[in-house]
């Protein structure tokens, strides 16, 4: 958050990138493998969300107190989101999301 | 030429500009948890109705989706740009690049509320409303179109706060020919804008990419 | 010293094979925290005692305390508690993952009432009837919103949810009748959600199992309090059992009535709470004119005892013909109980029946929704239609799903 | 007299438009006493209540509505805001040797932006209230019959209350220390009430959502958690007590803050770690936000899950054991004088260890199984809640009282009343830990006969309590009037809220203060 203008053309050069990132991950998508394809997505996302956030938001130049609730509020937004999953991911057994009322088809034993 | 004038109680102007920035950082971080929450409940439900999501996200439109991420990012570049001219001291550039970020904002609005009508037509309504979900009767299609509508609708009223934001930074940096001084203000609002850009790369990504293509 | 720290604490009775491990770490857990509790509140007394104020001006010595201890104090404490959550996720696993030969019950809540079904088709309502000295598991789901099955004597609960099954087990050590609470909040008459769990020994399961009224089974269990087994007494904390059995008072004909509609299978048709189902509700049925396919006509004994017996007569309109008869099914006391449960029902319920959510009509042009299946396309599917094998030749079986 | 906050202008007006951060805080000091009146009062309809197993006073649906308004009320409209409101808005600017918060006008707002949240919350509870509980569990919330919006929507509202104030803090401790001050000259109490915002400012957001996903839910049937449409209700629970952990610690973290302040003066020594307390009030602020899922052991979570919320929850005991530990190391070979505020102190201290030891022996996984949702729960939040940040915000009171209204109050009756909140708590909730050994669930209008004699006796207990609180507004009522000027330092402190006058000027200090010592150096002689 200096006072010193930085140089326009790099702010240009890095609003060019994102916006090529946006060509990949959009020629990226249409690959078979969906779950590749996806984790792709968020990989090229997570990039250009760190451009912006660097460059633009001039984290570069930020003063360590912004740093830190800048990483707080990440943190805990992945917290949030890792332990919630890893419940739903990892309850025994595979979860059974049956339509209300139930309908147990006749033999099935759990 | 615009003079901030100084609070009372701060002893000096950087130690007021360094409160007004770490001031929006800190609410910046409490709207991203806004998000989280509905985060959580995304991934939670792809893990419980892997297929239907990868093939809800066919039933989007890809393209509307990627010109929409096209033009808020083009909008980012333009206010960093602003920003810096405006420490330049070249108010009228700064003026104009920041009318571009927030027309840019209400083209976003446009094609937003353009695919909303869409899915409407397709009978897609949030909540499970619509004809799509007679169709598809299976539990969770209707999950994935309401965080659909919820998620992105939360953000479209951010991208409308912001663009307003922008386009009153614009109006009042071109009738008070701000400068140097102001540029910290303009700054403020720039970071709001980029946070929204942020969310945006995210979601596009959720529900535009991660799945069979439409 | 075991019974002694349950009685010190107000530990109900240990009923089943882990409630006394969980107990004897729930003793050793309070009493170091209690200990350390004591002791941290004993120093602050004794240093305001023995550093008393003396004079306004005397200055104090700079003490700061020394890292080896601020660090013992710490990984000490981090280690104790650590300790703590080992012997506690061990014992939590074990109480959560039941043994494969568990014997598997299906339960049902439902607002305000516990339903049991099991494998061989019998159905009970608000008694869960086991054998003693086998593990039992519970395969339980909700009919609207969470509950939770929770056996004090078992030390064990588990919340049910609406739209997923979860399972509990237990294995109780004694026959007895061991009380069983709805631990999360579920409106208006959760403080009423009570089920017995009914441990039978041996004997008795076979009899049980061979049709006996478990009334009968249990009273004897019931009275008498020197009735003790071994060292441990047979009922929990003198629990009156809900349900069928009353310990005491006479079980009137309505209650009765309603044990009969349960184990006949009446229930999977028709609700005694007014919601919408198969058959009409008996809630606020009786002395009501029903419009039949052509006229009407006043519900009352003969009617009532005409559709159980020849159901497809006078078939109520908008409902389907898929009664079975009772013809010969029923004898002439569980007649008269079923006609004075449908009489004691004859008020519609004080909160508006049926509350279930708000209906979404698919298409609007399509008019109001019956209900859940019907709105989303899905087939209706009856309520009593959990137990999965084929019901025995003795109990009519649900109308096919 | 000289000319203070309280008397340089005495219009309504002046009170209503003021942007001073201590006619804030008094302001906010009036709405949360009669917050926690409010609460009280419903809580002694629910014991009375129970007297009897059945029917006492009122019947099963307004007894939900009742335990459902005293858990809104107490959570939102006095625990959280209490002492961070009422005492942070007073001292933290003061302590920090500044003429007021970074954002006065911000700080305004959050007052209305509280009083317009308590005024929803509150219509919505006269209209007819909710009967869901403070917790909101969905798919109840979203389908019972009893008007949940109004609640909701005033939850939400004062939900931005806390997040503003807390920016306003935050940014205050960060930006206008005096000229000389450090981070390591910063009182304690302004510590504790910064990790306070820090928790307050992340985690509120999520309880916003959550408060908007239950409404959508309830008005326009969106079915978020809705099992019917393929739903999953323990996902709420997840999102739900994200918020409502940390929301306990943000409630416990400005109590702790006061026993540090309190014990120093009173015992007229330095802490025995200034570190160590300052450390473990962010431990406490972090890992308070890992332990969520202990409140959700038995509700189908996975039990892989269920471990690893375990193991975490264990780390946040560490830090709340610290400080106690630093605390009782503070007294050794001090001067104390036990006076009110301290002896209200020794209340919190043993509460605070009793109920905080329960904690860990609820964290135990398999323990909580029997003990989850049953009066065992109820008895350990209120231990730490009433027992820890209810005697902590007594003892706030009767230690400032000179300081915001320049008047000392009659000693022996605040003793009495110390004696009188120890032995009615006491006799209130320690029963409540026997009823939920023997396994009597929480929320229940109607219980098993064999449990009447305990309940009888916490209801007596409640008595005891309710007439403890009436004796303080009755000595502090009366000091008001009749007690004698206060002088700026009656208790000899050294931290520096006592280097101004009492009550404070205007702005503060006559002068912009540059203190010469750190706030608890009680070994050096003053002024060395």
């Amino acid at each position: 958050m200096s006072e010193e203008p930085q140089s326009s053309a790099l702010l240009l050069l890095i609003g060019a990138i994102t916006l090529l990132l946006v060509g990949v991950s959009f020629a990226v998508s249409y690959g078979e493998h969906t779950t590749w394809s996806s984790i792709a997505a968020i990989g090229i996302s997570t990039i250009k969300a760190m451009l912006i956030v660097w460059f633009f938001m001039e984290m570069r130049e930020s003063r360590t107190s912004v740093r830190v609730a800048a990483l707080g509020g990440l943190l805990l937004f992945g917290l949030l989101l890792g332990l919630t999953v890893t419940d739903v991911a990892t309850r025994r057994p595979a979860p059974l999301q049956v339509p209300m009322p139930l309908h147990v088809p006749a033999g099935h034993v759990d | 030429m615009y003079e901030p004038e100084l609070e009372l109680h701060f002893e000096d102007l950087e130690k007021q500009r360094h409160a007004a920035r770490f001031g929006m950082w800190i609410f910046l971080a409490s709207e991203l948890l806004i998000f989280a929450a509905l985060f959580a409940l995304y991934f939670a439900y792809r893990v419980h109705y892997p297929d239907i999501f990868v093939e809800g996200v066919g039933h989007n439109a890809k393209v509307i989706g990627t010109v929409n991420t096209a033009i808020l990012l083009v909008g980012s570049t333009a206010v960093a740009v602003a920003v810096n001219e405006l420490r330049r001291n070249r108010t009228r550039l700064g003026a104009a690049l920041l009318a571009l970020c927030a027309l840019a904002a209400v083209v976003f609005l446009l094609l937003k509320s353009w695919e909303y009508a869409k899915h409407f037509h397709d009978g897609i309504r949030p909540g499970g409303a619509g004809h799509f979900f007679a169709e598809h009767p299976e539990p969770g299609w209707p999950l994935f179109f309401t965080l659909y509508f919820a998620m992105t609708g939360l953000h479209a009223i951010h991208v409308a706060v912001g663009g307003v934001i922008v386009g009153w930074l614009a109006w009042w940096v071109a009738r008070d020919g701000v400068g140097r001084a102001g540029a910290y203000r303009v700054e403020l609002g720039a970071l709001y804008w980029h946070f929204v850009d942020t969310v945006w790369v995210f979601l596009w990504a959720m529900f535009y990419l991660m799945g069979k293509h439409g | 010293m075991n019974d002694f720290l349950r009685r010190l604490l107000f530990l109900p009775d240990q009923g089943a094979t882990f409630s006394a491990r969980v107990d004897h770490l729930h003793f050793l857990v309070i009493l170091v925290t209690m200990f350390g509790a004591t002791a941290v509140f004993a120093t602050a007394l004794w240093f305001t005692w023995r550093y008393r104020r003396r004079d306004e001006l005397t200055l104090t010595p700079l003490v700061r305390a020394p890292v080896a201890l601020e660090l013992a104090v710490v990984v000490g404490l981090f280690g104790l508690f650590l300790f703590f959550w080992v012997l506690g996720y061990r014992q939590y696993v074990r109480l959560r993952v039941a043994p494969d030969d568990a014997m598997e019950v299906y339960v049902t809540a439902k607002k305000w009432m516990w339903k049991f079904a099991y494998p061989d088709g019998r159905r009970s309502l608000g008694v869960l009837v086991v054998p003693a000295g086998r593990p039992v598991k519970l395969i339980m789901t909700s009919r609207d919103v969470i509950h939770s099955f929770y056996v004090p004597a078992f030390r064990t609960k588990q919340d049910v949810l609406p739209g997923r099954y979860t399972t509990i087990w237990f294995e109780t050590v004694a026959p007895g009748v061991y009380r069983t609470f709805c631990a999360e909040y579920c409106g208006t008459d959760h403080s009423r959600m009570w089920a017995d769990v009914v441990a039978l020994d041996a004997v008795q399961w076979e009899a049980w199992r061979a049709g006996a009224d478990p009334s009968d089974l249990v009273a004897g269990m019931l009275h008498g309090d020197d009735r003790e087994h071994g060292d441990r007494k047979l009922v929990s904390v003198a629990f009156a059992p809900s349900g069928v059995v009353q310990d005491g008072e006479p079980v009137s004909m309505a209650q009765r009535g309603l044990e009969v509609a349960a184990r006949k299978g009446c229930l999977s048709c028709h609700s005694v709470d007014g919601q919408p189902h198969i058959g009409p509700s008996f809630r606020g049925l009786y002395g009501r004119v029903e419009q039949l396919e052509n006229g009407t006509v006043r519900v009352d004994e003969a009617y009532l005892t005409k559709s159980m017996m020849e159901p497809m007569a006078d078939v109520v309109r908008g409902y389907r013909p898929v009664m079975p008869t009772y013809l010969g099914q029923l004898q002439p006391a569980e007649v008269g109980a079923l006609l004075e449960l449908i009489r004691s029902l004859r008020e519609p319920l004080p909160t508006p029946p049926g509350i279930g959510y708000p209906q979404l009509p698919t298409n609007p042009q399509d008019g109001p929704a019956q209900s859940y299946e019907a709105d989303r396309g899905l087939e209706t599917i009856p309520d009593e239609s959990l137990a999965p094998a084929q019901a025995p030749a003795g109990t009519p079986g649900a109308p096919a799903p | 007299m000289r000319t203070n906050y309280l008397n340089h202008e005495t219009t309504i007006w002046s009170w209503l438009s003021t942007t001073d951060h201590k006619r804030i805080g008094v302001m906010f000091l009036v709405a949360n006493l009669l917050a926690l009146l409010l609460g009280g009062v419903l809580a002694l309809v629910l014991r009375i209540e129970h007297l009897t197993p059945d029917q006492t006073i009122i019947d099963a649906a307004t007894y939900n509505r009742v335990f459902t308004l005293h858990g809104v009320i107490m959570v939102w409209l006095f625990m959280i805001p209490s002492i961070p409101t009422a005492f942070g808005n007073f001292l933290v600017p003061i302590m920090l040797g500044a003429k007021d918060v970074a954002f006065p006008r911000l700080n305004l707002a959050s007052f209305y932006i509280y009083l317009l949240g308590a005024a929803i919350t509150l219509g919505g509870a006269i209209y007819s209230g909710a009967d869901t509980g403070w917790t909101f569990y969905v798919p109840y919330s979203s389908t019972t019959m009893t008007p949940v919006l109004p609640i909701l929507v005033g939850v939400f509202v004062l939900g931005w209350s806390t997040i503003l104030t807390g920016i306003n803090f935050i940014v205050t401790t960060h930006t206008l220390r005096a000229r000389n001050m450090g981070w390591r000259d910063i009182p304690l109490f302004v510590w504790t009430i910064y990790g306070t915002s820090v928790i307050q400012v992340l985690a509120t957001p999520v309880l916003a959502m959550t408060l908007v996903l239950v409404a959508m839910d309830h008005a326009f049937a969106w079915g978020f958690f809705d099992p019917a449409r393929g739903g999953d209700v323990v996902l709420f629970q997840h999102i739900f007590w994200f918020y409502s952990h940390p929301a306990v610690y943000i409630m416990i973290l400005p109590g702790m803050g006061v026993v540090s302040e309190v014990i120093c003066t009173y015992a007229r020594k330095d802490p025995l770690s200034y570190t160590a307390i300052a450390a473990s009030t962010f431990g406490i602020a972090f890992t308070g936000f890992l332990t969520w899922g202990h409140h959700m052991f038995t509700s189908g979570m996975s039990e892989f899950d269920a471990g690893i919320f375990g193991v975490l929850s264990m780390f946040v005991a560490i830090f709340s054991a610290i400080k106690v530990f630093t605390w009782t190391g503070t007294l050794y070979r001090g001067q104390i004088a036990l006076r009110s505020p301290l002896a209200y102190i020794f209340t919190f201290l043993f509460l605070f260890v009793f109920g905080g030891m329960t904690g860990v022996a609820v964290a135990t996984t398999s323990l909580d199984v029997h003990w989850h949702d049953t009066y065992f729960v109820v008895a350990h939040f209120h231990f730490i809640m009433v027992g820890g940040t209810l005697t902590a915000y007594l003892a706030a009171l009767n230690y400032w009282w000179p300081k915001i209204t320049g008047k000392l109050y009659a000693e022996k009756w605040a003793m009495a009343s110390v004696v009188l909140t120890f032995i009615g708590f006491f006799a209130t909730f320690f029963p409540q830990f026997l009823l939920g050994n023997g396994g009597m669930p929480r929320r229940y209008f109607y219980y098993a006969e064999h449990f009447q004699a305990l309940h009888v006796v916490s209801t007596v207990g409640s008595m005891i309590l309710a007439s403890a609180f009436v004796v303080t507004l009755l000595y502090l009522g009366w000091s008001l009037f009749y007690g004698e000027p206060a002088g700026d330092n009656p208790w000899g402190s050294r931290s520096y809220e006592w280097f101004t006058t009492s009550p404070p000027p205007p702005h503060n200090f006559e002068q912009t203060p540059a203190f010469g010592h750190r706030p608890y150096d009680y070994h050096k002689p003053i002024g060395a």
